[in-house]
């Protein structure tokens, strides 16, 4: 693997909150890298850490939150060491993000034109005439009927799916080179899902940007995904290439969650195996994997001792003990990923 | 659009009778009527009787009520059983001053709240913050009256600046510098009224927006942060503004009472406590039934300001 | 697995919708008058038999939902049937309605709202218990734990407040507090559309094993066709307001014959990326 | 490994995930005062509503004189004697103030618990069956919004006359609007989750649904506006006493208290006769409204967490 070329490198990412009962850490330990035009697919759980991850990456993490430590590496610079002026120059210019709500994501006292028009005249430098063209001409290619007229409309005249299609259009109009999608389609049917996500990776492809796409539908993401980062608790669990993940998955719980979901494909009277339990409350204070309680395999050691990101395979990484012992041959602690 | 503002004119139709009937019981309901104060004890029986039947205080309820109904929509509000004028008349006369003071506060009241309301959500737990907050709070906590008596002590008593009663200086020409003079203290205190309530309102909406989802929208744009709170926050922010501004006018009207009183104003305010005073009960509900016509009306105008600044309107109904 | 469609016993329904609509008006104008429908439910014949989990399957807005509100009596149809065990259900006045509230229970959606934060979970259970007099009240203590074991939840959840639990947690409270007038028919309206991945698998087996033990029948809603499969022995596919297509699992997943359950088989995603191209809806260019 | 544990994994696992609940996780309760103590004037308001609730009561034992005792100075300045003077009929000031606490308090607590109880059951009505119950109840709340409510007030107290009971009646009858609203639309939005909906699937009557089930989960919103409605009632009975329409002397009230320096003589030579009632009226409100702000917080269901 060359490391020369990847587009987004995060690198030991660790945020912290407040809250009421005092500072919590959200996300802990978390790397990965995105290559360009790949689609990078983050899945996990409600609370898991993602969406964290990527609002840390645009750097638009709450007011009570913030980056404890770590590096966030786009084309050569670290984002978290940018002035305002520099990041803003790098928002919605490229990199972009769609989020998982259309029906709010909009301001709905402005027109789609106007909302539209905006990130235009701030990064392409054109007119307001030169904008709305541009403008008109994204919201064709997302497929929207009539954009002109769309151009005038308030938010709330229009469904999800649309919406969300104007987001894209949005997202993409200044031609970035990394679109960060937060679970973009949970809010949408399922036949909705399956165009916006065409019409996401198609667009993309054309235009040679890469995908985060943040999702915690394994369904989409073998739909979807070049490469996958499992999540679990605000750590990365595992991270491979997506087949090599659904085919060989390593840690218990991708193992578990893999088991867990009700294929449309599956034979009639498979029996689904459930994960038991539910994620820990306060997983910050486990010293060991947090997965311990939930996992069929835990050790001693995995109540106590915190397994490290490590290579389990070429190009697989997977933060678990009892992988890395089956692992035979495997160097000791500094393999880390990093 | 047009078939909202229609419809928001129709639901207040109602309530305008509404308003004319509980202000019909509420005067059957005051002690004494107009014939004991037109005739003095001594007057027979038959004769009052008599006076009676012509006034028509002998016909059931509902006719006294549609007969007075009736001349309230030839704009005859009786006459005062004091004065003897017409009570319309009296009530006209007043009530420029009344919207004048007013106006004055609303409009300064809101110039205020509303950047300082704005300011206060961003800075949220700031110096700044606290400061607005706690005197929001002070405005509306310190009675009218005890500012109001405030002010005169330091500004009309001990310095001297400022006159302490009336709209203009008794013998002048009522020129507009000495209206203005007049004018200062009386809306200081509806204005720190007004500003008090409104701050808090205003922060606490602004807070909301502050959270919403099109603002990181906004800022995952590339957007500078006062493009954002300017461009996507203060509006949305605003339009709940105005439905609380026509709430407003009812509040004023019971302030202006109490401050017309205290600053001798010649306004509605004080006309209301000059007619309670001396039992004046038909020229009392003139006043109220005018007054809540013109909140109604206000009501209605911000319902109209709404559907302007909100687009939303449009579509829903 | 249970069969009920064993073809030499023609079995009676257990529940029957004939016809049945719902519309709602749309008001518009000055004085607020109808000028439309929105046809929620527009004229649907639908049989569940006793013992078996009929799936219902459809986008949101196809009127799904409306349907469960209709036969547990949230909501009065516009025209048409519900027959329950041979009598009709749909027009009962609420007092007629008492009886039969035992026999037909739903579990909502959302695990959040379903209950009411300010009871605890033992009085939840009791509540209903109390309410019908179904039993001396010093009875009531030994069936609530009874009930929570049922579900899979320890005794010492009856005096905790529902914000103590998790979302599955509290999903098990919510099928508890149906079942705890033994009813014959449970309406599940998504009950784990709202739930984590690793948690949704719980709760469809404990729906399933629930069913074996007890002899519910279910009318299972959900918009994932996943979870659908998994529970159902037949599938009703709804789209804007009718029924388009019904049948056995295997017949709807194999051979599909309406269009839109075609659209809707396309467009679900599959944990598989092996299957991807495949596939046309996704990938379609 | 224990595999088959997970085979059937729909009951077994929940239980097994209670054995490690948090025990040591906070009640609602004290979640709620730690809330609340961050509002530092919240604290001192509860601390000033306190002493002076306590003074009301006590007042006898604590003052010197009774307030309506006539000593032999009239109008002095304040002495040992009198620590904050006396007015114009010769009765001790600060004894005065300390008995017109108890009109404030009475009049604050008594008008809004009749105008929440009026309200609230109107505004669950209403919320709760909708439809034309809905309309007449709404439009009457337009109605008695329209009236600039102090004017209201006075009309009705110059009709039936002044007085501590009138005015604690008309302001409670009157009051009543605002809480409607509020509860409505609570009870409106309380509608919509599906407790309320099991509970009438479960056979459970309206009148157990609305006072067992929605009313608990409306209690916090009616609390904070009859916390601010307390401050409101205790204004308006000052204003009304200083325009001479609400209690009426000798028993004190810090309304009419004030209504003395109405004269030019005691508002300019003695002060002591109208500023300690004001600032009293101002130290009260002030900390009934800190409070109602800290509950308003400290109840928000949206930080809950």
């Amino acid at each position: 693997m060359s490391e020369m070329n990847e587009l987004l490198k995060v690198d030991h990412l660790r945020v912290a909150f407040d809250s009421d009962r005092g500072g919590t850490v959200g996300v802990d330990d978390v790397s990965f890298r995105v290559m360009p035009g790949e689609t990078l697919a983050i899945v996990g759980e409600s609370g898991s850490g993602k969406s964290v991850t990527a609002l840390s990456i645009m750097r638009l993490l709450g007011g009570n939150s913030r980056v404890e430590e770590g590096r966030i590496m786009f084309d050569g610079r670290d984002l978290l060491e940018l002035d305002d002026p520099g990041m803003r120059s790098i928002r919605g210019n490229q990199i972009s993000m769609i989020f998982q709500e259309p029906m709010t994501s909009l301001n709905p006292v402005l027109s789609i034109g106007f909302q539209m028009r905006e990130a235009i005249m701030l990064h392409m430098g054109q007119s307001k005439k030169e904008a709305h063209a541009t403008a008109i001409r994204m919201l064709e290619k997302v497929g929207l009927p009539r954009p002109e007229k769309m151009m005038n409309e308030y938010p709330f005249a229009l469904s999800g799916g649309m919406r969300q299609r104007v987001m894209i259009a949005m997202a993409l109009s200044c031609k970035p080179k990394l679109l960060i999608a937060d679970e973009p389609t949970t809010a949408l049917d399922v036949t909705v899902q399956a165009q916006i996500m065409t019409l996401m990776q198609e667009l993309c492809r054309e235009a040679g940007a890469a995908i985060l796409l943040i999702t915690h539908d394994l369904g989409v993401v073998a739909e979807m995904a070049d490469r996958v980062v499992v999540m679990y608790a605000g750590q990365v669990v595992e991270e491979a290439d997506v087949f090599e993940l659904f085919e060989q998955p390593k840690h218990p719980y991708t193992q578990g969650l893999l088991k867990s979901i009700p294929r449309i494909d599956a034979a009639n009277d498979e029996q689904l195996e459930s994960i038991p339990g539910a994620v820990p409350a306060r997983y910050e204070s486990i010293p060991g994997c947090r997965f311990t309680n939930r996992c069929p395999y835990a050790t001693d050691r995995c109540a106590k001792e915190m397994p490290l990101l490590s290579a389990t395979g070429e190009d697989h990484f997977t933060r678990c003990w009892e992988v890395r012992r089956a692992e035979n041959g495997l160097r000791e602690e500094e393999d880390s990923h990093a | 659009m047009f078939k909202y503002v229609i419809r928001r004119l129709l639901i207040a139709i109602p309530v305008l009778l509404g308003v004319t009937v509980i202000n019909f019981i509420i005067m059957k309901m005051a002690p004494g009527n107009p014939v004991d104060m037109l005739i003095s004890p001594q007057t027979p029986a038959a004769a009052l009787e008599a006076k009676r039947i012509e006034l028509g205080l002998d016909a059931p309820a509902y006719v006294q009520y549609w007969s007075w109904f009736t001349h309230l929509l030839r704009g005859d509000l009786g006459y005062s059983m004091v004065t003897y004028e017409p009570v319309g008349r009296m009530i006209f006369d007043r009530l420029g001053p009344t919207l004048l003071l007013m106006g004055t506060s609303l409009i300064i009241g809101v110039a205020i709240a509303i950047p300082l309301g704005i300011l206060s959500a961003r800075r949220q737990y700031s110096k700044l913050d606290y400061a607005a907050v706690t005197g929001s709070f002070l405005g509306i906590s310190i009675p009218n009256f005890f500012l109001g008596l405030g002010l005169i002590y330091v500004f009309s008593l001990w310095l001297k600046i400022l006159p302490s009663s009336g709209m203009s200086t008794l013998g002048g020409n009522g020129g507009f510098v000495d209206i203005l003079l007049h004018l200062i203290m009386p809306v200081i205190v509806l204005t720190a009224n007004v500003a008090g309530r409104n701050i808090r309102y205003v922060r606490s909406s602004m807070l909301e927006i502050l959270e919403q989802d099109y603002l990181r929208t906004a800022r995952a744009k590339g957007l500078k942060e006062t493009l954002v709170i300017n461009r996507h926050a203060v509006r949305n922010a605003l339009i709940p503004i105005v439905t609380v501004l026509g709430m407003e006018i009812p509040i004023l009207f019971g302030g202006a009472v109490v401050i017309e009183q205290i600053f001798s104003w010649p306004g509605i305010g004080q006309l209301t406590m000059s007619s309670i005073m001396s039992r004046d009960y038909s020229t009392i509900m003139g006043l109220n039934l005018l007054a809540a016509v013109i909140v109604i009306l206000a009501n209605l105008l911000t319902d109209i300001a709404y559907a302007l600044v909100d687009p939303r309107i449009k579509y829903s109904k | 697995m249970h069969n009920p469609k064993d073809p030499a016993v023609p079995l009676q329904p257990l529940l029957a919708l004939e016809n049945l609509k719902k519309y709602y008006p749309v008001r518009k104008g000055i004085i607020n008058h109808t000028v439309d429908h929105v046809k929620a439910v527009d004229g649907v014949d639908l049989t569940i038999y006793p013992g078996e989990t009929l799936g219902l399957v459809g986008e949101s807005g196809s009127g799904k939902s409306t349907i469960a509100k209709l036969i547990v009596g949230l909501e009065t149809p516009t025209e048409g049937r519900i027959l329950f065990d041979g009598q009709d259900i749909s027009r009962l006045s609420p007092r007629e309605m008492i009886g039969l509230r035992s026999e037909l229970q739903i579990v909502f959606q959302d695990p959040y709202s379903s209950l009411n934060p300010r009871k605890r979970v033992g009085d939840l259970l009791a509540e209903p218990l109390k309410v019908h007099r179904i039993m001396p009240a010093k009875d009531i203590s030994r069936e609530v734990d009874r009930l929570l074991e049922l579900v899979g939840l320890p005794k010492n959840s009856r005096g905790r407040y529902p914000h103590e639990f998790s979302g599955g947690q509290r999903q098990r409270v919510g099928i508890a507090r149906a079942l705890s007038l033994k009813p014959r028919l449970v309406v599940c309206d998504e009950p784990v559309s709202a739930l984590d991945v690793s948690i949704q698998a719980q709760i469809l087996n404990l729906l399933k094993e629930l069913q074996r033990e007890l002899g519910l029948t279910y009318l299972f809603i959900a918009h994932g066709l996943g979870a659908v499969k998994y529970v159902s022995d037949r599938i009703a596919v709804m789209y804007s307001g009718k029924i388009v297509e019904t049948g056995k699992v295997d017949e709807i997943f194999r051979e599909p014959k309406h269009e839109y359950t075609r659209t809707l088989l396309d467009a679900s995603p599959i944990a598989d990326p092996r299957q991807r191209n495949k596939r046309r809806a996704f990938h379609s260019h | 490994m224990n595999l088959f544990k997970r085979y059937f994994a729909g009951r077994s696992e929940a239980q097994e995930e209670m054995l490690g609940w948090p025990e040591g996780d906070e009640n609602s309760r004290t979640l709620f005062w730690r809330r609340f103590k961050r509002h530092k004037l919240a604290v001192a308001g509860l601390v000033v509503i306190g002493i002076l609730t306590l003074c009301a009561i006590f007042a006898p034992f604590i003052t010197a004189y009774k307030p309506t005792t006539v000593t032999d100075s009239f109008g002095a300045a304040p002495s040992l004697q009198h620590w904050l003077g006396t007015d114009q009929v010769g009765r001790d000031q600060l004894s005065r103030l300390i008995y017109a606490a108890r009109v404030s308090l009475a009049v604050g607590l008594g008008s809004i618990v009749i105008s929440a109880v009026i309200g609230t059951v109107l505004g669950l009505i209403s919320g709760y069956f909708g439809g034309w119950i809905d309309s007449i109840i709404m439009r009457l709340t337009d109605i008695f919004m329209s009236f600039p409510y102090i004017m209201l007030i006075l009309v009705v107290a110059s009709i039936v006359g002044p007085g501590l009971t009138n005015i604690i009646l008309i302001l409670g009858v009157l009051g009543w609007p605002g809480v409607a609203r509020l509860v409505r639309g609570n009870v409106l939005s309380a509608k919509e989750n599906d407790y309320v909906k099991a509970g009438r699937v479960l056979g459970f009557s309206s009148g157990r649904i609305i006072f067992s089930h929605i009313l608990p989960n409306v209690v916090a919103p009616i609390l904070v506006y009859a916390t601010s409605g307390v401050a409101g009632a205790i204004l308006d009975e000052a204003a009304l006493s200083f325009l001479g329409l609400g209690v009426q002397p000798p028993t004190p009230s810090w309304g009419n208290m004030l209504a003395s320096a109405q004269s030019l003589t005691v508002l300019t030579s003695q002060p002591w006769l109208w500023v300690p009632p004001g600032l009293m009226i101002i130290l009260i409100v002030l900390s009934i409204n800190f409070v109602g702000d800290a509950l308003r917080d400290a109840l928000d269901p949206k930080n809950n967490k």
